[in-house]
């Protein structure tokens, strides 16, 4: 079995120290051990932004794409290779801005895919402007006289979008970070997990202290549950998104590879390329 | 007796007039005639006029005609569109229920027929196409029988009686044009010819079917004119080999999709026109700087923007060779048949695999929706070679923490390739320039090294490639040399004669590789030839100036047509003329 | 004053016989007189599809741009000069397939423009795909089995997203859909209002029938209070996206135009282009 | 006395290294030196070495320095990676908190100062870079009051204590070193100057600056390097004018937000960089079709994809001219100073109204970020030309449901442009084809007309344009022409005269129009020239294919360098030295 040291490579981040991304890798290596992966099965696939160089290191396969895409290229990916475990992540302007178009879709396709979002509420790879995430208000490069955009609820519209596992965590709670990563990694489906992942260097705001602040766990609410999807909603709305733990899990619906006619387990990059002789006069003659 | 004619079906949109051409040209093709269809459409669901051309002959040709023979009109203003199309003595066969006139100052005679009347007694309006079919085909003496096999395909899922009603309605609409017309028309009829079984297709089934055959098994996209047909007719086909089709969200999602599986190993591919593609420009470079295989097919369009998105252009040329920013390698490859377009796509797969690279095809409209005859597809032809990529392959162990070199600065720029899920093989892949571990880097030294291995992947492939560029050179001397690519090969050959007719030595040379260039190809051609011309269905020339970039010639002339309607033979033959 | 016969023009749709698209233009133009535009002060955005044609049928000034971007151009417009009625326009895969990202954004960004998305749960310009408002199950040219996608409840994520007004309509019904682009109209802020707009040819399972059927129009259940957002959210959920009338409205928010910087309340398109000297002198002695 | 010299400073990103270079250069420039100040620097926000070299100078130039006199280390990884570029006799100054060591075989001296110890004893170790910029300017006979009005500026806001302590911190480093050099070093000072009020600014300043000039008053836009400083330039300056940026959710939404305010009559645009572009593409051939203004910068650094985002690189050329489906007018400019990128901002924003077409400013990174002097700008020059455009006009009223011409077939392609809003003007606007009305129409004749309209229109340009080439002409029949487009233009005219020193006669032909290409103003610098070299930041050499496609001459060699690194004059000079 795999420790959370295999997943470690000989690579030293370039993110500034304090940064919250580490902790995410971190949990990322433990959440994969602990679900029992070894690292040759197992692809990260990742945007473009600070946090999206985790790809990087992280002892694994791993993509770095294209700012905003890491989701259709993961997704490309389980579909060639259903016996992967595919991770896709990236930074919060990645994933809710440039990518909003995928993230909605992804989350609709219900590809198995676990989807990890390293949201500091800002850009930080260009210096500091505002994301989709950032408060109303907040002053950044792009808005020096502060935001004049609410931030975007994304737990809330994941759950509308119909979404079979939405979860949140902080980079500052490793346990239930990696909890959360493994379960995760074990639903059958996609799962989106909004990580506040603090920028130390261009978001003054939303600190570690400001988030220990505010956070209310899920765990810590009395008969909480995940499987309830308007209870989700409800508290969402109530804790205006600032809940952390699992928000909603739907464990009934297949994902799409279940319900692909044909799709077989052995990854697709296993079946044979080659068309039988029958088959091609078959289907050479559909067009006689 | 005659050895070819030209019918056309006309009418609204929506009212099937693309299944009475259908149907009228399959029966025509399991009789053994060569036939060659080209619809005019609009950009709209129902309404707004719409024809189907269809050429038979006895003998192979690839074009639209000049003119036509017979016109079955289901409504005024086709005749009024089209009659000016009809040759002297052509024939107007129209439905009785318009009370169709003849527009003055043509010859053509026409015919009214109460196709609607019969159908409705026959128990539906609907066969009225059927009574159409039956009416003008008589005409080429075609019988009722040689329509069984296409109707009882066609029908038999709705059951025998509606067989039979078509059947009927076919018979129906023969006798009565004999009646009307008599036997003053045996003119038309067709030199019978030796029946085999011959395929009669458009460009997309042959790419759709390339590319099942060539071993592609995953097709991301998004719908698109006039691309959609490969995506719905894999859809159908893929399940069976465990393979499928996803719609995406748009195409910027369909390429880095397509991208995700080429990379985990799956042979993927995706398809759309110009706006789809010029949304791909920046997917296309990942896949060129991760050298990821990418096989991406382009239908060019009328454009720019929406353009003229139901007609035939061919300007995209540019764009797909240059339009992503920074440099890559690319392959860009145009069949100019729909045979071509089969084994094209097959081929692209191999290359896309063998360089590592993004390939686009580049079809047109005319080629992608035209229908024609195909001779039967070569099994044996099927070739899968997947270059440097060996997935059963037992890899020596990494020392710890090492990657797999993915990226090793092999000597011909082409690095042994290996995909997640392989033991002994992990390695990074990244948009930003990489070591040879794929990991980042910013070293002057490590760009040079990368980047010139990536650029010189390709420098031996204008060698390699199997007739990139396509050449009926009748003499070593020409008087003009007639350059095109894509869909005009057809037209093109058949001018050459009529100019040879006139004294005039032609040599034709069709570039089937648009990038990397064969560029020494071309220049021999050039170099042996009086004047030059580039005949191609856009406004500025592109393939002239792409010839001019590469080859540098100072005799080229350019045909240039951009209305949105392929050329027509008469009007190649007309031009060259003037040019010589 | 304008009367809705100074909203239509010569050019005869070429929509479909009975596509529900023909109610929405009519609604469109019935609104437009009733909220006392002229035509001159009304632009039109739309997208590429059967619906995108609209643009071109009503008499107003009209942009008919590119699949999926008619809300950015629309935003660009209304920024550009404020004193115009802007509204975008388009279809289901228009606005929530390819136009996803932009969709949610400008929820989010609440500029001014009114939004109308005529959604047929089809594609059906290019001849009967499946949209991301189709349902499970559904049967199209590239859903030959049905689709494996559930689709996208669309008002529920105009909801999390932030809109400041959302609602639903039903082609069928004129009277209702009228009075709902009036409010649109005049609603302060960014105001999405997906119709329910039968294809004819391509969708045979949401007909005009089945919407009658399935509809609950709000207007009828009790003490419904399109201010709450909370009662909107579990409305929503309830009925599984089937209500139509307006659904949530917050007029409170200030839309984006009154919270820019600077931004005058005379069209951006009226400002002097030229710069003052002492101006152009005191800049560039910034960068001495 | 010196007549110039080169310096450098160097250490982790974060620490503030730019500033370092900011605060000496802007005392300098003040001085009334020229300057010209380049940084290097990586993908990430904190650690990795950084550094920024400015080269100063008595008179104008426009380039990198091949060499360096005086290094600024705040680590060693600094030392080692730069002291190859040191002149012998150049001088290392270094904190003498990291022990600095003298790599072998260097000849120039290590001065070792304790900047963070005296930073420390003022207060904090922030200062320390005021310590070495006190240090290192002290060389160059520069005084400490020298640096009153810089500081002031930039740490006023912060009180009067701060001020003084930054000020206390040069002194003591000036004193400091002083004490260590003693006299010996006196051939570092620089020869006086005439104080003027010259500019100091980089590439994207001047943009935003000129965009603000020109009237542009709407910019939405997605970050990126290297243009995000265009953004957020404007985003303090446009709320004056009633006018702000949107920072949008990708860069399709820039691009046709910005289409759709220009659309409504305000200069708008975007600014990004390779993958943005690639992006954009769609939406540019939406603004050629509807013929709506629209000014787009492309500030190029290496590519392809993600590429080496904070490297230099000339690689977008040929996807700026071709990348996108179709054929539309576009103008595509390259300025090659900053000052000119201020002026040429200005005149995109004229040239888009005036033709009604896209204009895409491309920049490159050494342009866009590279620090130079700049002569004080001309209000005089700054001019607003509106084309075809009258908001305030009155217009004939329109008959009942007739739209107005805003596609008329105009004889120079321009038809008058009428805005939202007007009385009298309504008309519809589609990417797809249309008729003068603006009505979607696939008629063929229609098209013909409309894309015959769309293409003539910048059949004058060419003529009209101001300069598109600049010429430097030393010779009427010359050895050697050199040509080049962007920020190589310095560097060109710096090697000039080694060159001529060699008795070598060169011209100098810097492409400031790139498309539609000046050919006739080329042709005739080639036609006069024994060889011609064309330098290029890219490996494919596209200006070079420009001018072969374009021009097409045999003589044409290439100078290519595509590391990430701008070209040394030293490197041109061998380079052409070679090529002879
Ligand atoms: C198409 C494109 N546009 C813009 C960029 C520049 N860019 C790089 S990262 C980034 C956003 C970074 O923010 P986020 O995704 O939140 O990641 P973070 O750095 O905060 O982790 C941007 C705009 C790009 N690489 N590609
Ligand atoms: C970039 C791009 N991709 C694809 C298309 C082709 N296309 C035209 S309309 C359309 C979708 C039509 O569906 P919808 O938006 O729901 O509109 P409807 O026709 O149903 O009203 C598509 C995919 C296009 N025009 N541009
Ligand atoms: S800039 Fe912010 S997000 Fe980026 S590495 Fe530094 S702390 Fe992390
Ligand atoms: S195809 Fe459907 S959506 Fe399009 S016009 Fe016809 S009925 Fe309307
Ligand atoms: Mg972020
Ligand atoms: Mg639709």
């Amino acid at each position: 079995m795999a420790t959370f040291k295999d997943f470690r490579n000989n690579v030293k981040p370039n993110w500034c120290p304090g940064c919250g991304d580490f902790s995410v890798q971190a949990a990322i290596q433990r959440a994969a051990a602990s679900a029992g992966l070894t690292p040759e099965k197992m692809a990260v696939v990742s945007g473009i932004g600070c946090s999206g160089r985790i790809s990087g290191y992280i002892n694994s396969y791993g993509f770095h794409g294209i700012h905003g895409r890491s989701l259709p290229i993961a997704q490309g990916v389980k579909m060639a290779n259903r016996e992967l475990t595919v991770i896709a992540s990236g930074g919060d302007g990645d994933g809710f801005a440039i990518g909003m178009g995928h993230t909605i879709h992804a989350i609709r396709r219900n590809i198995d895919v676990t989807y990890i979002v390293m949201d500091n509420q800002i850009y930080g790879l260009t210096k500091g402007q505002t994301s989709p995430r950032s408060d109303m208000g907040f002053k950044t490069k792009s808005t020096p006289g502060g935001s004049i955009e609410s931030a975007l609820n994304v737990m809330e519209m994941a759950l509308s979008a119909g979404g079979t596992f939405v979860a949140q965590s902080f980079s500052s709670d490793l346990k239930e970070l990696t909890s959360i990563i493994e379960q995760g990694i074990e639903h059958k489906g996609f799962s989106l997990i909004n990580v506040f992942s603090p920028c130390v260097t261009f978001n003054k705001v939303n600190t570690y202290d400001w988030f220990k602040e505010n956070i209310t766990k899920l765990s810590s609410i009395e008969g909480y549950d995940p499987t309830d999807r308007a209870m989700a909603m409800n508290t969402l709305m109530k804790h205006n998104g600032l809940v952390t733990g699992l928000i909603y899990q739907n464990k009934e619906k297949p994902s799409y590879e279940q319900l692909v006619e044909g799709f077989k387990d052995e990854g697709l990059v296993k079946q044979p390329l080659e068309m039988k002789k029958d088959k091609f006069d078959q289907l050479v003659s559909e067009f006689m | 007796m005659i050895k070819q004619l030209s019918w056309k079906v006309g009418g609204q949109q929506g009212e099937g007039i693309e299944s009475t051409g259908e149907i009228f040209s399959m029966a025509l093709n399991r009789l053994g005639y060569y036939l060659y269809g080209y619809r005019h459409f609009s950009s709209r669901i129902k309404g707004g006029h719409t024809n189907n051309k269809i050429r038979v002959s006895t003998t192979p040709m690839n074009a639209i005609s000049d003119d036509l023979n017979i016109l079955v009109a289901f409504d005024q203003e086709t005749i009024d569109l089209n009659h000016h199309e009809l040759v002297d003595g052509g024939i107007i066969i129209a439905d009785s229920k318009f009370k169709p006139e003849k527009p003055e100052g043509t010859s053509a005679s026409l015919y009214s027929i109460p196709f609607t009347e019969i159908a409705n007694e026959l128990g539906t309006s609907l066969m009225k196409n059927m009574v159409a079919v039956g009416a003008s085909s008589t005409l080429l003496g075609v019988k009722p029988e040689d329509f069984t096999s296409v109707v009882e395909q066609i029908f038999s899922r709705k059951g025998n009686s509606v067989v039979q009603k078509n059947m009927e309605a076919i018979r129906e609409g023969m006798a009565y044009f004999k009646k009307e017309a008599g036997n003053e028309l045996v003119d038309f009829h067709l030199e019978p010819v030796e029946t085999k079984g011959r395929m009669f297709m458009i460009g997309n089934d042959a790419i759709a079917l390339g590319a099942l055959a060539g071993g592609a098994r995953f097709m991301p996209a998004y719908p698109i004119t006039p691309a959609s047909e490969i995506m719905e007719y894999l859809i159908k086909k893929l399940p069976e080999y465990g393979g499928t089709v996803i719609q995406t969200e748009d195409e910027i999602a369909a390429c880095t999709m397509a991208i995700g599986a080429n990379y985990a190993g799956v042979r993927s591919l995706t398809a759309s026109a110009g706006p789809g593609l010029s949304l791909m420009m920046e997917a296309i470079g990942l896949s060129g700087i991760t050298e990821t295989p990418l096989v991406i097919v382009d239908t060019q369009r009328g454009g720019p923007s929406t353009g003229l998105p139901t007609k035939q252009e061919q300007s995209d040329i540019m764009a797909m060779i240059y339009g992503t920013h920074g440099e890559i390698p690319k392959i860009v490859m145009a069949p100019s048949t729909v045979e071509e377009a089969f084994y094209d796509t097959i081929e692209a797969f191999n290359l896309a695999e063998e360089y590592q690279c993004p390939v686009i095809i580049v079809s047109d409209l005319a080629l992608s929706l035209g229908k024609q005859t195909v001779e039967p597809l070569d099994f044996e032809k099927i070739e899968i070679r997947r270059g440097k990529f060996d997935l059963s392959e037992e890899l020596p162990e990494l020392e710890k923490n090492v990657y797999f070199k993915r990226y090793e600065n092999a000597e011909d720029g082409i690095s042994k390739r290996v995909i997640p899920g392989m033991k002994n093989a992990i390695h990074h892949v990244t948009g930003v320039e990489h070591n040879e571990q794929g990991k980042p880097s910013e070293s002057p030294d490590n760009r040079n090294i990368q980047m010139d291995k990536r650029l010189r992947k390709l420098s031996d492939l204008t060698d390699r490639f199997k007739t990139p560029v396509f050449k009926d050179e009748r003499h070593e001397d020409a008087d003009l040399l007639i350059v095109g690519f894509n869909s005009t090969r057809g037209t093109i050959q058949e001018v050459m004669p009529r100019l040879e007719n006139d004294g005039i030595k032609v040599n034709h040379g069709h570039v089937r590789l648009l990038h990397p260039f064969p560029k020494n190809e071309l220049k021999d051609m050039i170099d042996r030839a009086k004047r030059v011309v580039v005949i191609e269905n856009n406004a500025t020339g592109q393939l002239a100036q792409l010839i001019k970039m590469e080859v540098g010639s100072e005799k080229l002339k350019t045909l240039n047509k951009y209305d949105g309607n392929p050329f027509l033979p008469a009007e190649v033959y007309q031009s060259c003329k003037e040019l010589l």
